[in-house]
């Protein structure tokens, strides 16, 4: 072929769309810049665009559309775990390659995808330990919508907080379904849990749709940041550009990127972004620094392995380094997760995050959480001579699918 | 004041009414007549405008009545009682009637207490919904809902169907009365002789969606009923 | 000492206020304030702390003392000194202090509120000197509170002295006096801890009630929204018979609109919503009768066609915001008469935004009511649902009630779109996410039914609201739904059905 | 109690009755005196009472014609006999073991009682012939329509039933397209494929021409002896070329009954019914 | 009449040309697949099998449908939920026999269950390692489901739009149940990963191509006894109940015995078709529950032509087969052009591609015969009232 394909695979309707849409204009932003550039290996990047709708098996099926119609050499998307989950096996039958730019609930690794986003170490765990460390928080309320993501994550913080010593009855847990949009008696249920005297944070996993009708009724409720603060994983820039964030103020977030870092490759990232999509209005997010990531990453690789090759590239993908947008560089680990900063932003009224706390270093993605008994013993290493996705370090096998 | 001429309609493919002429005086009462499923109905569906004719013309003091919707055709004056009665059943007596004032040009808005004069029983049971009446119940009602429009011209399809027989003779005096003193045009679908007789001033006998015979109501004699009002 | 500001680390800014509040400059207040307004900047070009103001793009910059005007520089070369929650409380609680010496009385209320708990022997001196002073009799009952609550978590203090503020705190329903109660459950001397347990079942009673009363309040006003979403769909489908799918979009149209009248009078937050309103109306609306005319008068008589159609119209709006204003959601401001909440006393509050929407959808349905009882209009909407032919024979024109019936529909739906943008997301996915439940109202209700869909809408909210506690939002909304599906299987015509002969055909 | 309690059915001695015929209470029972029974029936809807304290018996092969003003209550009682309309009061008994007031419609129709309704109602998809299929007299479970297509005997009946109300020709047309006589012919084949054993017709003439209104007298006299039938009719005309006993309905109750001559000059029926 | 026994149903020209017309493009495309090599301009990829296959479970599906609302007047808007209770209890199969292959490599449970710290096996996965017994259940499961909720549907008369929003309310109140975690079926991510059916990899293109087959078979026989079914005296009756419920009651019939029995069968269609879906896809998750999956799939019926069974088949497959290519070719627009199809059919094509055809048939027919028997017609209305 006399292009290199890019394949593009976020849904552009249906109910994702809302977040999704925005990492395809990323993405073609970053194939443009990359071709006037030069492109890479000689040859010019072709994106090549799929609506997958938000409909999960539409996604395995448009992912073996890229790769066995479409020859893509690499593709960018999904943004829920139940979509990557469905389109796994079809790149490992098929032997593509995805990058996934979203935080997710680890417990995963696979030869053929890199995860960009945050594992829940990279975001939940060192949250928690802000709330705790820095707010005094001794009450939690763990909210969250009820699927996997926050179930997981819950389990986990669960888990990490009893190890802190946090008693069961300072503990409530909360779950919503989808797109739930009256708060009410949940926000008043947490206002009064939060007023028996002890420090008490909400630490909120709560999904798209259902983040908005929450904040405005936090707000309406007249929850303050400074009795009860919120710290939520799923909620950015993007996200709070639907809210009127005035009576938000001092609620948290905990991401690895913020669009107010003042840094100068953030600075320009911005700048080229709102010259691309032609609106100076337009936030950035963590999950498009996390495609801006990935997509460098394997332009180095690419560079590096001088193939688009599945295999060479994903060799030449571990321990390749580019740079964060909030400074530093993030390192692509064994384990296909990155090593990144974690940052913790309070919401301003302008909608955007005021950094407040950050990790002194980089923290390593964790495929496999230290505090699920079924994956404690997991590590996950793509080079030789473990080459396995969920190693066992404690009986030395590797299990599962990774096997044949 | 009603003239057709040549009408043809069709339902789909099969042709119903055939180069169908007619015409109906001020002031008279004119009856069709004809076996079941000749195109009684089917004609004055085809005057109201509620089916479509494929050709000719449907004049109405003056007016080409083929150009105008249905509505305005009530609107112009004519008044329709429909086979099979077709009243409105989720609303209740009183507003059944009052969906016949909504075309009249004066704007009236309070029922003639004629309509009650005529048929006491509407009357008795005027907040009763219009579907829980019984058949003949039902019957009066399309009858003074289309007197409600004021019309200068009345249609009737077959309207003492299924009403009790003190009942017809009212309706036929009232048909009378309206046609002679008020000089009400009617044009009657009807398949009652006796009735036919009584009320109508002038017939005409449809067949196979055309006319094959018109005259005074005293020329309608037994042959002309033999041949085309028996089988 | 403003410089020290700019430090990394919060807590060289917290040393930093305190010393400003304790400068006794005349500036201090003010500085303050624009700290916590985050009008205090940190200006990167010079590395200096600037007073700032937003001005288009920008900042237009000042010096914090002198007030001199510094010229203006770029959105993202200057940045508000962050400040984080610690440092706000501690603003504020040096502004109470302040607080408690203003004139106003309300305000003087509020801070010795806000102080309540406080163990700081400088705020308590503060308030005791206040409290001599104090001739406003709640502003002093609370600054008492305040005191008593102190009381019981001073050690030194007497077991008289404690006992009294036990017995003046007992009917208090301020969270922060319970906690302190409860911190003498485990007192030493009985007779407290008798005191304090009655203060606290006296208490708990109280509190108890009021959340029934609070769980009635989410309940209606849960029921509002649904009925607000409903009503229109009881018209197009309750009336009209039109099965239709597109009226989740309808509502968004009007959420939309509430958002482009925003843009247009980006001063006019605290009225646009007044001029949203009707311009919704009238937006949702004409959509509605382009619907009506161009697609649904083909396809009276055949309710399930009209599903098909009015699906793929939903389809084709929902795109079409998304191209025109984007998949992202966009953001309405709530006015500020709308938002926080009347706190009737520290555990019941009414939040402003459900109010206003309570009262506004009994408004909506009331006009509707009449609309359809009492004029000409009513009548002939249901004379040709139920039989167009006849009707046209009749002189109603059929054609023109069907279309402003349609488009009264679809705007009461642009209404409940304004409503919303209150409550939810303003987004492409609105519509779909009331769509199913508007249908349960109107069918649980009783379809053709008003009064059956003001019911409905209202025991679906209360039943709703009574089940979460008990069982989590997920399994309450799955049990309505059985419910629902129980319910019908009784009465298979809804709450309020159609009856008689006319109805069982 | 009272004198009318003794002689109500149910009170019947046991030694009075002929032989010793067991009795499934499932099962048409046509030993007693009449083949339905219905006594004080009260119908009432929101107060207003359609029925009120009706009582009629029909006998085995009787031809009863039933007159009334509008709104009497005939289709009404009609509703009851056929379950469509539960009564508030009164009993209502087919043969000497059928409950009919606790039979569902279908239970009914089953038994042996059909009805043409004062509106016609057929299958207006189905074709003609269809619509005399469903009609059919014989097992109406799932499985045997399932299983069993016509045979031959079946589909002459079809066709010598249409030819008899003179529809032979619109064998294959789907009822929805015929007019509105013609789909009154078609009901009343529908009801003679029923075969039941009694039959209700509710203005079967309504919208014919005389020549078909002798022919459905001369149809129904001819039923008449082997099924019970009732009809009702405001045509009196048609009423006395076929009565033998007359009754007259009012305000939901009995006004008149017996013979047509009596009834046609009963004062009563002259001043609510027929006129002067 | 219409009448009609097995062997007309396996024989008429409908479906002679059905079912020949189905096996030949499955032939087809499994030839082209298995015997050109890969780099031949006409080789067919294993996409196009999966992708075959995919729509023949959808056009099962949708003929499911049209059984309950094409004949019986029956407008579920709930018929995703057999299809992916269906689906279901195959994924279940389809996780046992992933085995100690998972990542976690518990031979017994689920990844999902592992890392969410389930110690054992739900009583409800009991069996479901046996193709025997999920084979029992792909059938029983939603059967059983339709059974009781119809049971009581139809027994108390719901009928109508009633009887549309609570099938809708039954599928919504489904996904949400299934979304939960609780429920031990995997919650949003549902259950994925399958690597083995009946001991063949998923990931042989003989597999796929085996599935195709079958699935293929599965419609034909679908087929087949839907036609035996409507062509029945049985069909008629359930049309007849369609039309008028209460006149077929007058009559004698149990009408909600034959609507329950239609709503059953068509449950276990659907139930069918979601099992042989969820090998091809690779995933079963609650989105296929969610209300607006239904009314799609109301929409291919419609899009089709109602009672007629195959047009059922040709809406899914064409309805299906334009998602696919729009959201390729025009991912931003296809939604319009979605939505403009279906308010054009609805418009234009009342009884859909099918009715359209028919016309067009009937039009060239008309032109042929005008002439012989053109007036024929006219005489009609007298002769029907030719004494007998
Ligand atoms: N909607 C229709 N579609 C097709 N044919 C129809 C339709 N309505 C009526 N016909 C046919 O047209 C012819 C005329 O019907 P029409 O209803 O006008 O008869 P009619 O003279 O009023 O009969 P009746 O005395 O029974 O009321 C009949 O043969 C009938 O079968
Ligand atoms: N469901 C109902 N709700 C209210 N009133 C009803 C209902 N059904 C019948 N009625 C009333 O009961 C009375 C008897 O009605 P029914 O139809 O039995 O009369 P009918 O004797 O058959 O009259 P006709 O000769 O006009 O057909 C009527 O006054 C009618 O209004
Ligand atoms: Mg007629
Ligand atoms: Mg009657």
């Amino acid at each position: 072929a006399d292009t290199i394909k890019v394949g593009v695979l976020h849904s552009l309707s249906g109910t994702m769309a809302i977040s999704e849409s925005t990492l395809k204009d990323t993405v073609l932003m970053l194939v443009e810049e990359q071709n006037k550039k030069g492109g890479l290996l000689g040859k010019k990047l072709e994106p090549v665009v799929v609506d997958p709708a938000s409909n999960w098996p539409l996604f395995a099926e448009k992912a073996r559309e890229l790769i066995s119609k479409e020859k893509v050499d690499v593709i960018f998307g999904c943004w829920t775990s139940v979509s990557r989950k469905s389109v796994l096996p079809v790149v490992e039958e098929l032997n593509g390659l995805l990058f996934y730019p979203v935080q997710y609930e680890g417990e995963e690794s696979s030869k053929n995808v890199f995860y960009t986003g945050a594992a829940p170490n990279q975001q939940a765990i060192p949250a928690v330990d802000y709330l705790i460390d820095d707010l005094g928080a001794e009450r939690f309320v763990l909210a969250g919508t009820d699927y996997v993501y926050p179930r997981t994550t819950n389990k986990i913080l669960e888990a990490y907080l009893k190890s802190k010593g946090v008693a069961d009855e300072d503990i409530m847990i909360n779950y919503t379904p989808f797109g739930h949009s009256d708060w009410q008696s949940i926000v008043s249920r947490i206002k009064e849990f939060g007023s028996q005297g002890k420090k008490t944070a909400v630490v909120s996993t709560i999904n798209g749709d259902a983040n908005v009708p929450f904040y405005k009724e936090l707000g309406n409720q007249g929850i303050d940041a400074a009795d009860i603060p919120v710290v939520a994983f799923s909620v950015g820039e993007q996200e709070l550009s639907g809210v009127d964030t005035g009576p938000l103020v001092g609620h948290l977030a905990a991401w690895n990127y913020f669009q107010s870092v003042y840094t100068d490759e953030n600075n320009s990232f911005i700048k080229q972004w709102h010259d691309y999509i032609g609106d100076s209005k337009r936030v950035t997010n963590d999950p498009m620094e996390a495609t801006y990531i990935g997509f460098n990453m394997w332009a180095k690789a690419v560079e590096k392995a001088k193939s688009t090759d599945t295999d060479k590239v994903a060799d030449a993908m571990i321990g390749i380094s580019t740079a964060n947008l909030t400074g530093g560089t993030a390192v692509m680990n064994k384990n296909h997760h990155l090593s990144k900063p974690v940052l913790i932003g309070e919401i301003q009224d302008d909608g955007q995050f005021a950094v407040v706390w950050q990790t002194d270093g980089l923290v390593a993605g964790d495929a496999w959480s230290d505090f699920l008994p079924g994956s404690k013993d997991l590590i996950a290493d793509w080079t030789k001579p473990i080459n396995c996705g969920n190693y066992n370090s404690k009986t030395k096998t590797c299990g599962g699918q990774a096997a044949q | 004041m009603l003239s057709l001429k040549g009408v043809n309609q069709y339902y789909g493919e099969s042709h119903t009414l055939w180069d169908l002429d007619l015409s109906v005086q001020q002031g008279e009462c004119l009856c069709v007549m004809g076996r079941n499923g000749v195109g009684k109905t089917t004609l004055l569906k085809t005057i109201m405008g509620l089916l479509p004719s494929a050709s000719g013309e449907i004049r109405f003091l003056d007016q080409d009545l083929r150009k105008k919707a249905a509505e305005d055709r009530a609107r112009a004056g004519i008044g329709y009682v429909p086979q099979g009665r077709e009243i409105f059943p989720l609303l209740t007596v009183e507003e059944n009637l009052e969906t016949g004032l909504q075309a009249r040009p004066d704007r009236q808005r309070k029922i003639p207490e004629r309509i009650y004069e005529l048929f006491p029983v509407l009357h008795e049971m005027r907040h009763r919904r219009g579907g829980d009446l019984s058949g003949g119940q039902q019957q009066q009602l399309a009858i003074g809902r289309a007197l409600a429009l004021d019309p200068k011209l009345l249609i009737l399809d077959e309207p003492t169907e299924g009403i009790q027989p003190n009942i017809v003779d009212m309706i036929g005096r009232v048909i009378k009365t309206l046609n002679r003193e008020e000089g009400l045009t009617v044009l009657l679908v009807e398949q009652k002789l006796h009735f036919a007789r009584a009320t109508a001033d002038r017939f005409t006998i449809l067949d196979r969606g055309r006319n094959v015979a018109e005259g005074a109501v005293g020329e309608l004699d037994d042959a002309l009923v033999k041949k085309y009002l028996t089988v | 000492m403003l410089q020290q500001l700019r430090s990394r680390s919060f807590d060289d800014k917290a040393a930093a206020i305190d010393a400003l509040a304790h400068s006794g400059h005349p500036r201090a207040d003010a500085l303050l304030k624009a700290l916590q307004d985050r009008r205090l900047l940190q200006d990167r070009a010079n590395d200096r702390i600037v007073l700032g103001e937003r001005a288009d793009g920008g900042w237009q910059l000042q010096d914090p003392l002198s007030e001199a005007d510094l010229g203006t520089v770029g959105s993202r070369d200057a940045a508000p000194i962050t400040i984080n929650n610690r440092l706000r409380r501690q603003i504020e609680n040096l502004q109470a202090v302040v607080g408690l010496n203003n004139p106003d009385a309300i305000q003087r209320r509020a801070a010795a509120i806000s102080l309540i708990g406080t163990k700081d022997p400088d705020l308590l001196a503060a308030l005791r000197e206040r409290r001599a002073r104090e001739d406003n009799t709640s502003v002093a009952a609370a600054i008492d509170t305040t005191l008593n609550t102190a009381a019981l978590y001073s050690e030194d203090s007497d077991l008289n002295a404690r006992l009294n503020a036990i017995e003046a705190l007992s009917g208090s329903l301020e969270p922060t006096v319970r906690n302190a109660l409860r911190s003498r459950l485990d007192s030493d001397a009985p007779s407290e801890r008798k005191a304090v347990e009655t203060a606290l079942k006296r208490i708990d009673a109280r509190t108890a009630r009021y959340q029934t009363a609070d769980t009635l309040f989410f309940g209606l006003s849960l029921g509002s929204v649904l009925l607000l979403a409903a009503i229109g769909l009881a018209i197009t489908f309750g009336v009209m018979g039109v099965i239709n799918m597109a009226h989740g979009e309808l509502i968004m149209l009007g959420a939309y609109t509430t958002f482009v009248v925003q843009q247009i009078f980006p001063q006019g937050h605290e009225w646009s919503l007044l001029v949203a309103i009707p311009a919704a109306f009238l937006i949702s609306g004409f959509v509605g009768v382009l619907i009506e005319r161009f697609v649904i008068r083909y396809l009276y008589g055949r309710p399930l066609e009209t599903l098909l159609a009015t699906f793929g119209i939903s389809l084709i709006l929902q795109q079409a915001v998304r191209v025109i204003f984007s998949p992202l959601n966009r953001s309405v401001v709530t006015p500020e008469w709308m938002s926080g909440a009347w706190q009737i006393n520290p555990v019941f509050s009414l939040t402003f935004n459900r109010l206003y929407i309570i009262a506004f959808a009994l408004v909506v349905f009331l006009g509707l009511l009449l609309v359809l009882k009492k004029t000409r209009l009513g009548l002939q909407v249901r004379a040709v649902s139920q039989n167009r032919q006849t009707a046209r024979g009749l002189g109603i024109r059929s054609d023109r009630i069907n279309a402003l019936t349609f488009g009264l529909g679809s705007g009461i739906a642009g209404v409940a779109g304004v409503a919303l943008a209150q409550l939810t997301n303003v987004g492409p996915n609105l519509g779909q996410a009331y769509i199913i439940d508007s249908f349960m109202v109107v069918v649980f209700g009783g379809v053709g039914n008003l009064w059956g869909t003001l019911t409905a809408a209202f025991s679906l909210g209360i039943a709703n609201k009574l089940l979460e506690p008990v069982s989590g939002a997920v399994l309450a909304k799955i049990f309505v739904l059985v419910f629902i599906i129980l319910f019908i299987q009784r009465k298979p015509r809804g709450l309020f059905p159609q009856r008689g002969r006319a109805a069982e055909e | 109690m009272n004198l009318r309690d003794t002689f109500r059915r149910d009170r019947v001695f046991d030694v009075v009755r002929p032989g010793t015929r067991t009795i499934n209470p499932g099962e048409l029972d046509t030993g007693g005196k009449y083949l339905l029974y219905m006594e004080n029936i009260t119908v009432s809807f929101d107060g207003f009472k359609a029925l009120n304290d009706l009582t009629l018996y029909i006998e085995p092969g009787e031809l009863r014609c039933i007159i009334g003003p509008n709104g009497a209550g005939k289709s009404t009682m009609m509703d009851v006999i056929t379950g469509k309309t539960r009564p508030d009061e009164g009993t209502c008994f087919f043969g000497q073991t059928l409950d009919l007031t606790r039979m569902s419609e279908t239970e009914i129709a089953g038994a042996g009682i059909g009805r043409k309704f004062q509106k016609p109602t057929v299958f207006p998809e189905h074709t003609a012939a269809e619509n005399l299929e469903l009609a059919m007299a014989g097992p109406k479970t799932t499985w045997h329509t399932l299983v069993h297509p016509l045979n031959g005997e079946q589909r002459d009946r079809i066709d010598a039933t249409l030819d008899t109300v003179g529809l032979l020709d619109r064998h294959d047309h789907v009822a929805g397209a015929l007019s509105h006589g013609q789909k009154q012919w078609l009901e009343i084949a529908m009801v003679l494929m029923q075969q039941p054993k009694l039959l209700l017709v509710d203005e079967p003439i309504a919208g014919m021409t005389r020549q078909e209104v002798e022919r459905t007298a001369e149809l129904l006299q001819q039923l008449a002896g082997e099924h019970s039938v009732v009809v009702v009719e405001h045509d009196m005309e048609f009423i006395r070329s076929i009565a033998s006993t007359v009754t007259v309905l009012h305000q939901g109750s009995v006004l008149a009954e017996g013979k047509m001559q009596d009834v046609q000059n009963d004062p009563k029926v002259i001043e609510v019914y027929l006129g002067e | 009449m219409r009448h009609s026994d097995l062997k007309t149903a396996l024989t008429d020209r409908a479906a002679r040309w059905f079912i020949g017309i189905l096996f030949g493009a499955v032939a087809l495309v499994v030839l082209l697949n298995q015997l050109i090599p890969a780099d031949s301009g006409l080789h067919v990829s294993s996409y196009t099998v999966t992708l075959l296959g995919k729509y023949l479970c959808y056009a099962l599906l949708a003929m499911a449908l049209d059984l309950v609302w094409g004949y019986c007047g029956i407008l579920s808007l709930g018929h995703g939920a057999f299809f992916a209770l269906g689906g279901y209890a195959m994924g279940m199969y389809l996780m046992r026999q992933i085995g100690d292959r998972g990542v976690y490599g518990n031979p017994v449970l689920p990844d999902f269950m592992v890392f969410l710290n389930w110690q054992e096996l739900p009583w409800y996965w009991l069996g479901s390692h046996s193709f025997l017994f999920t084979m029992v259940l792909i059938a029983l499961v939603p059967g059983l489901l339709a059974f009781v909720f119809g049971w009581l549907a139809f027994r108390s008369r719901v009928t109508g739009v009633y009887l549309s929003i609570i099938t809708q309310a039954l599928t919504y109140a489904l996904m949400l149940a299934f979304f939960r975690n609780e429920l031990g079926f995997g919650g949003n991510n549902g259950l994925t990963d399958f690597k083995d059916i009946l001991g063949f990899s998923l990931r042989e293109d003989s597999t796929r191509v085996a599935l195709l087959i079958a699935t293929a078979i599965a419609l034909a026989l679908a087929f087949v006894l839907c036609r035996y079914i409507t062509g029945s005296r049985m069909g008629r009756v359930v049309m007849a109940v369609r039309d008028g419920e209460s006149r077929a009651r007058f009559l004698g019939y149990r009408t909600e015995h034959y609507k329950l029995w239609i709503f059953t069968l068509s449950a276990v269609l659907a139930g069918i078709a979601g099992a042989l879906y969820v090998p091809q896809v690779g995933i079963i998750n609650p989105g296929e529950f969610s209300p607006l999956n239904s009314i799609e799939l109301v929409v291919w019926v419609a899009v089709g032509g109602r009672a007629t069974l195959y047009g059922a088949v040709i809406g899914a497959i064409l309805v299906n087969y334009g998602k696919t290519v729009f959201t390729g070719i025009m991912p931003e627009a296809w939604l319009f052009a979605l939505g403009g199809l279906f308010v054009a059919v609805t418009l234009f094509l009342p009884r859909g591609l099918v009715g359209l055809a028919d016309n067009v048939r009937q039009r060239l027919r008309k032109s042929d015969g005008n002439n012989s028997n053109g007036t024929d017609n006219d005489d009609q209305p007298e002769a029907s009232h030719e004494p007998a």
